[in-house]
């Protein structure tokens, strides 16, 4: 389980992603976002070349 | 007498199939050409002498016994080298896969051999089909045969600079934003990028998995034509294979193209993106040719091209990304730098941007489907220009130069590019032929009658022509 | 509540969280890239409409 | 007949209405009486569409006694989730940002329904676009359980949820994205049913996520969801998920037992989502009922909750920001407190994530789909706990404690929550049954000869008795 991102980190990733949240949220979210990487882990799992994604482009049929 | 590399597929099958041109022989000129000129040109990493002269007794024993299984059957072909072949590497001209021996055909690979062509071996391409013309590979990049000083243009460059300098008779590529078409255009054969879906891409090594696409280039469109007849098949362990009704590819090229409604994305060419004046000319004099075949030629206008630049970017480096982020974590130094650059842009697409890049998708699929109620097929540029001095197209593909084969990734698009000509220093010009999602046979039915009404295809790189010859 | 969406990207702390080690060159040719990619980012940034949908959807059927 | 006429069921309706001895108007004027007396405990209704729905009573009043006969909805009220366009009327989802959002025209299951005769009763609170709540800074507040007012409903159907329970509407419509019928459904003691991702079209129905979100019926017994699944079912070409698939029939199979249907037991979906022993006993009491009945019931594994959860989670997210970014930056004050703060983190997920999470489904797509093969259904619970206390719901809950409908909009596999037993507390306890895709009647022949079997559709939540002073008191 990763640790709680610092503020600082956690100011640059808002900035990054062209977010700003009030006050009495940051820290909040700031907790969550510990457990977002954790699933973020999660969904980097090993896997090969060719696994694909779920979806699959369709384009209109004939 | 016509050398036996300047034959088509479709010249060479009938002589084939009557016995007159044995396989056997027919592969062993095409290896001691190879052998002879590919030390200049590049567009082999791999040579397969012993398997294709078996393969080339085996398709002459059968033939003779009277199994003669097609237009393919004894012809000599090459392959990508990202196109899984069983028990020989496959390396996407990377350092990382140097020791890649796949343990299966990729279905492609399966269903021409079943077809009975002849494997001559694998053809060079950019690292990982997205690398760009790069020189600090395992392997050299690939040159163009109608000047050795200039780039074949990639991903699939071995493939182009094999059919034009005569050292394949058919060859395969991939085209995630322009690979098959842009090398055909810059070698001045026929490549087509099928339609998303029609062509399996199960056992090639992925790059962007909603804008892969497999296809066939050859001299000829009629080539391409017989080798869709054999490449769209339905793939259920492909998840984007398409279970559709397969068209009779060489039966559409007996049709004619009188009374089809041609549309010229004029903006494409003359606002959107600068193209050659040499370029611009051969889509005028080839927009000629068609209302002398009696197509109508009207003006079509879509979004511009950076709209469908911007959602290929997008998509394409958050797939790759995703695909490559292990090994380039872990391994970085086996990357070469361009593909290195290039993968590692997908570590700064957010998720809703990737999101809504497949949003805008949707909207330019829908919109392009408007336009093509009016018309049958599209023309525009497939290069802005003829092929550039090698190592020139420098290092990241840009927002400043926006790319006319892109366009037809995003839709999925059946996409064709055909030789329009000739530049006065003697560089293919080319042009592109897109039609309706699973019209495949119509865009090659253009092309072909195109082709058949003009003498372009009577012109190979003169270089090459002598020496073989000394081997008939 | 402002749009800094044109502020750079602090580049090197997004490799490092993905553990991605590169050298000068490659560094330097990013930041180029890295603008271009967050300018077309910027131009698909539209307002759509609520229902506009991605081009991809789960299948589970074959036709 | 035992039922008052607020509690009957669909079928039963059907039956009186066919029969002439229930008047659609003065079945309609009934429940917007008792809309009117009891939803300011629940706040189950954003919006009562009183006019619109006596003139579509009497119209379809009017076909009765002609003779026409529409179906089994045929002048039966039912509700719509406030993400559900009804034309002429607000579609608010819950939100001031679309305070003032007129909806031009109905959602293709909004027609369905009119076309079947039904009478559209209202518009039904939800979570902030289906997503932010239970929240108290929003324009309507959030709705309240009608077995006991203290507690949550469960999201996002909350109002759908709650006034099937209440006796509002014999049935009504919800969404579903992680879960948002079938935990209001789970919550209230009612049947919510989320078809396969593709079975009913969701053209005209606000988006949460689209490549998770699904339509379904919500009502009192399995009979009714599946008169409803009926209406609902059907391939849409404007949908660009519609499936174009034959009639699933689900009705078909309501009265074939359960005989030798193979059942597959998740007894636990792992250690994130562990139930409390009132859940897990009332869960394995299901199977043995079940078994009892003929079935052949095995225990059987997923792969873990979590992993479900970090994908649909990432997905989820990814998708929601890209609908709702241009508002949040322009006007965030317009959203409640949780719904952008939850979206907001959702701005810092790498589009890789959403690949990788993309690839992970796949995946489990695949998993679920090789252990699904050697069965019918699938039963778990479809909560680990019954109803919490409605100020009680954590803002970030989804990422601690993910639920355990989100592997089916996963899957894309169709999922039905049905009560199966009451808490000491008096609060309803739910089983999930899950299917293959377009399985629906094979779920509802498992879930209706376990309601045949049990006595828990007798027990009905006494509004009437709870009076405000009950709020009070808890």
């Amino acid at each position: 389980m990763s640790e709680t991102i610092s503020v600082e980190a956690f100011r640059l990733l808002l900035d990054r992603a062209g977010i700003r949240v009030k006050p009495e949220s940051f820290e909040d979210m700031r907790n969550a976002y510990t457990l977002l990487q954790a699933m973020r882990e999660r969904v980097r799992t090993s896997r090969g070349y060719d696994a694909e994604p779920a979806h699959i482009f369709t384009p209109a049929d004939r | 007498m016509t050398a036996l590399y300047d034959l088509t597929i479709a010249e060479a099958a009938p002589l084939l199939k009557a016995k007159t041109l044995s396989p056997v022989e027919l592969t062993a000129a095409y290896l001691s050409r190879i052998e002879a000129f590919d030390g200049q040109l590049n567009a082999y990493i791999r040579v397969l002498p012993e398997q294709a002269m078996a393969a080339a007794r085996k398709a002459e024993a059968e033939i003779m016994k009277g199994g003669y299984k097609g237009p393919l059957h004894g012809v000599p072909i090459g392959l990508k080298d990202i196109y899984n072949t069983r028990g020989i590497p496959t390396t996407g001209h990377s350092a990382l896969y140097r020791d890649h021996v796949p343990e299966e055909d990729a279905t492609t690979t399966r269903l021409l051999a079943e077809a009975g062509t002849i494997l001559l071996g694998k053809l060079s391409t950019w690292e990982f089909a997205i690398g760009g013309t790069s020189f600090d590979l395992p392997w050299p990049p690939a040159r163009n045969p109608w000047n050795l000083a200039h780039d074949p243009a990639g991903s699939s460059s071995g493939a182009g600079a094999a059919i034009a300098a005569g050292l394949a008779m058919g060859s395969m590529g991939t085209d995630t934003g322009g690979s098959i078409r842009g090398p055909a255009a810059w070698c001045g054969i026929a490549g087509l990028k099928p339609t998303y879906g029609l062509v399996s891409r199960r056992g090639i090594l992925p790059l962007s998995f909603s804008l892969d696409h497999g296809g066939p280039m050859c001299w000829t469109s009629e080539d391409c034509a017989l080798m869709m007849d054999v490449l769209a098949q339905h793939d259920p362990l492909d998840p984007g294979s398409a279970d559709v009704a397969k068209p009779d590819f060489r039966g559409s090229l007996q049709k004619d193209v009188k009374g089809l409604r041609i549309g010229v994305v004029r903006h494409f060419f003359e606002t959107d993106a600068e193209s050659d004046p040499e370029i611009k000319a051969g889509i005028e004099a080839a927009l000629t040719t068609f209302r002398d075949l009696g197509c109508e030629v009207i003006d079509v206008t879509l979004s511009p091209l950076s709209a469908y630049g911007d959602v290929a970017a997008l998509i394409s480096r958050s797939e790759a990304f995703a695909f490559h982020e292990e090994t380039l974590k872990a391994t970085p130094e086996l990357y070469g730098e361009l593909a290195r650059q290039r993968i590692m842009m997908g570590a700064f697409v957010r998720a809703c941007d990737y999101v809504n890049a497949l949003r805008e998708r949707g909207r330019l699929i829908a919109e392009i489907a408007t336009v093509f109620e009016a018309v049958d097929a599209l023309i525009c540029p497939t290069m802005p220009g003829v092929a550039p001095k090698l190592g020139e197209l420098g290092n990241m593909m840009s927002r400043s130069r926006p790319s006319f084969t892109r366009v037809f990734n995003v839709t999925g698009s059946p996409a064709l590019s055909v030789c329009t000509g000739f530049s006065a220093a003697g560089l293919p010009l080319n042009m592109q032929i897109v039609g309706r999602p699973f019209q495949d046979d119509l865009v090659l039915r253009v092309g072909s009658a195109f082709e058949k009404a003009t003498s372009f295809r009577d012109r190979r790189p003169a270089q090459w022509a002598q020496p073989a010859l000394a081997a008939e | 509540m402002t749009d800094n969406s044109d502020k750079p990207l602090p580049i090197e702390a997004k490799l490092a969280e993905y553990g991605l080690k590169v050298g000068p060159e490659t560094l330097a040719a990013l930041k180029g890239a890295v603008t271009d990619l967050e300018t077309a980012a910027r131009s698909i940034r539209v307002k759509r409409s609520y229902l506009q949908e991605p081009a991809h959807t789960l299948r589970l059927w074959t036709k | 007949m035992s039922a008052p006429l607020h509690f009957m069921t669909v079928a039963e309706l059907a039956g009186a209405i066919a029969a002439r001895t229930i008047s659609p108007v003065e079945l309609t004027k009934a429940l917007i009486a008792r809309v009117a007396a009891l939803d300011g405990l629940t706040h189950a209704f954003i919006e009562v569409t009183a006019d619109l729905a006596l003139a579509q009573a009497r119209k379809a009043e009017g076909e009765v006694m002609a003779g026409i006969s529409r179906g089994p909805l045929h002048g039966v009220p039912v509700g719509l989730k406030d993400i559900i366009d009804l034309k002429g009327v607000r579609t608010t989802a819950h939100s001031h940002q679309l305070i003032d959002n007129w909806a031009k025209d109905d959602a293709a299951v909004t027609r369905k329904l009119k076309a079947a005769g039904a009478v559209i009763l209202g518009k039904l609170a939800t979570h902030e676009f289906a997503m932010g709540g239970p929240s108290f800074d929003l324009p309507f507040p959030p709705a309240r359980n009608p077995w006991k007012l203290a507690h949550f409903t469960g999201g996002s159907s909350s109002g759908s949820g709650a006034a099937v329970a209440a006796g509002y509407v014999p049935a009504a419509l919800g969404t579903d994205t992680g879960g948002s019928i079938r935990l209001p459904a789970a919550f209230c003691g009612i049947v919510g049913m989320k078809p396969t991702y593709g079975l009913v079209s969701r053209r005209g129905v606000l988006p949460l996520a689209q490549s998770l979100d699904h339509i379904g019926p919500m009502t009192w017994t399995v009979e009714d969801n599946a008169l409803l699944m009926k209406v609902l079912a059907g391939h849409d070409p404007l949908d660009p998920a519609s499936a174009d698939r034959p009639d699933p029939a689900p009705e078909a199979l309501l009265e074939a037992g359960v005989k030798g249907l193979r059942i597959g037991y998740v007894p636990s979906l792992g250690a994130q989502a562990e139930a409390t022993e009132e859940v897990q006993s009332a869960v394995a009491g299901v199977a043995a009922t079940l078994a009892g009945l003929g079935a052949v019931v095995e225990e059987v594994a997923l792969p873990p909750l979590a992993d479900f959860a970090a994908c649909g989670l990432m997905i989820l997210l990814s998708e929601a920001f890209a609908v709702h970014e241009p508002n949040i930056q322009a006007r965030p004050e317009l959203y409640g407190e949780i719904l952008r703060d939850r979206l907001l983190l959702a701005g810092m997920i790498d589009a890789s994530d959403y690949v990788q999470a993309l690839r992970l489904r796949a995946e489990l797509v695949a998993a679920v789909a090789q252990t699904m093969s050697r069965f019918d259904i699938m039963v778990c619970a479809a909560t680990a706990t019954p109803a919490p206390a409605i100020t009680e719901v954590p803002k970030f809950g989804l990422f601690t404690k993910p639920p355990l409908t989100f592997p089916f909009n996963v899957t894309g596999m169709p999922a039905l929550t049905m009560c199966c037993g009451f808490s000491a507390a008096g609060l309803p306890l739910s089983v999930q049954i899950a299917g293959h895709a377009f399985g629906e009647a094979t779920i509802y022949r498992a879930a209706q000869a376990y309601e045949a079997a049990t006595a828990w559709r007798a027990r009905r939540p006494d509004l009437e008795a709870a009076g405000p002073a009950s709020l009070a008191a808890e």
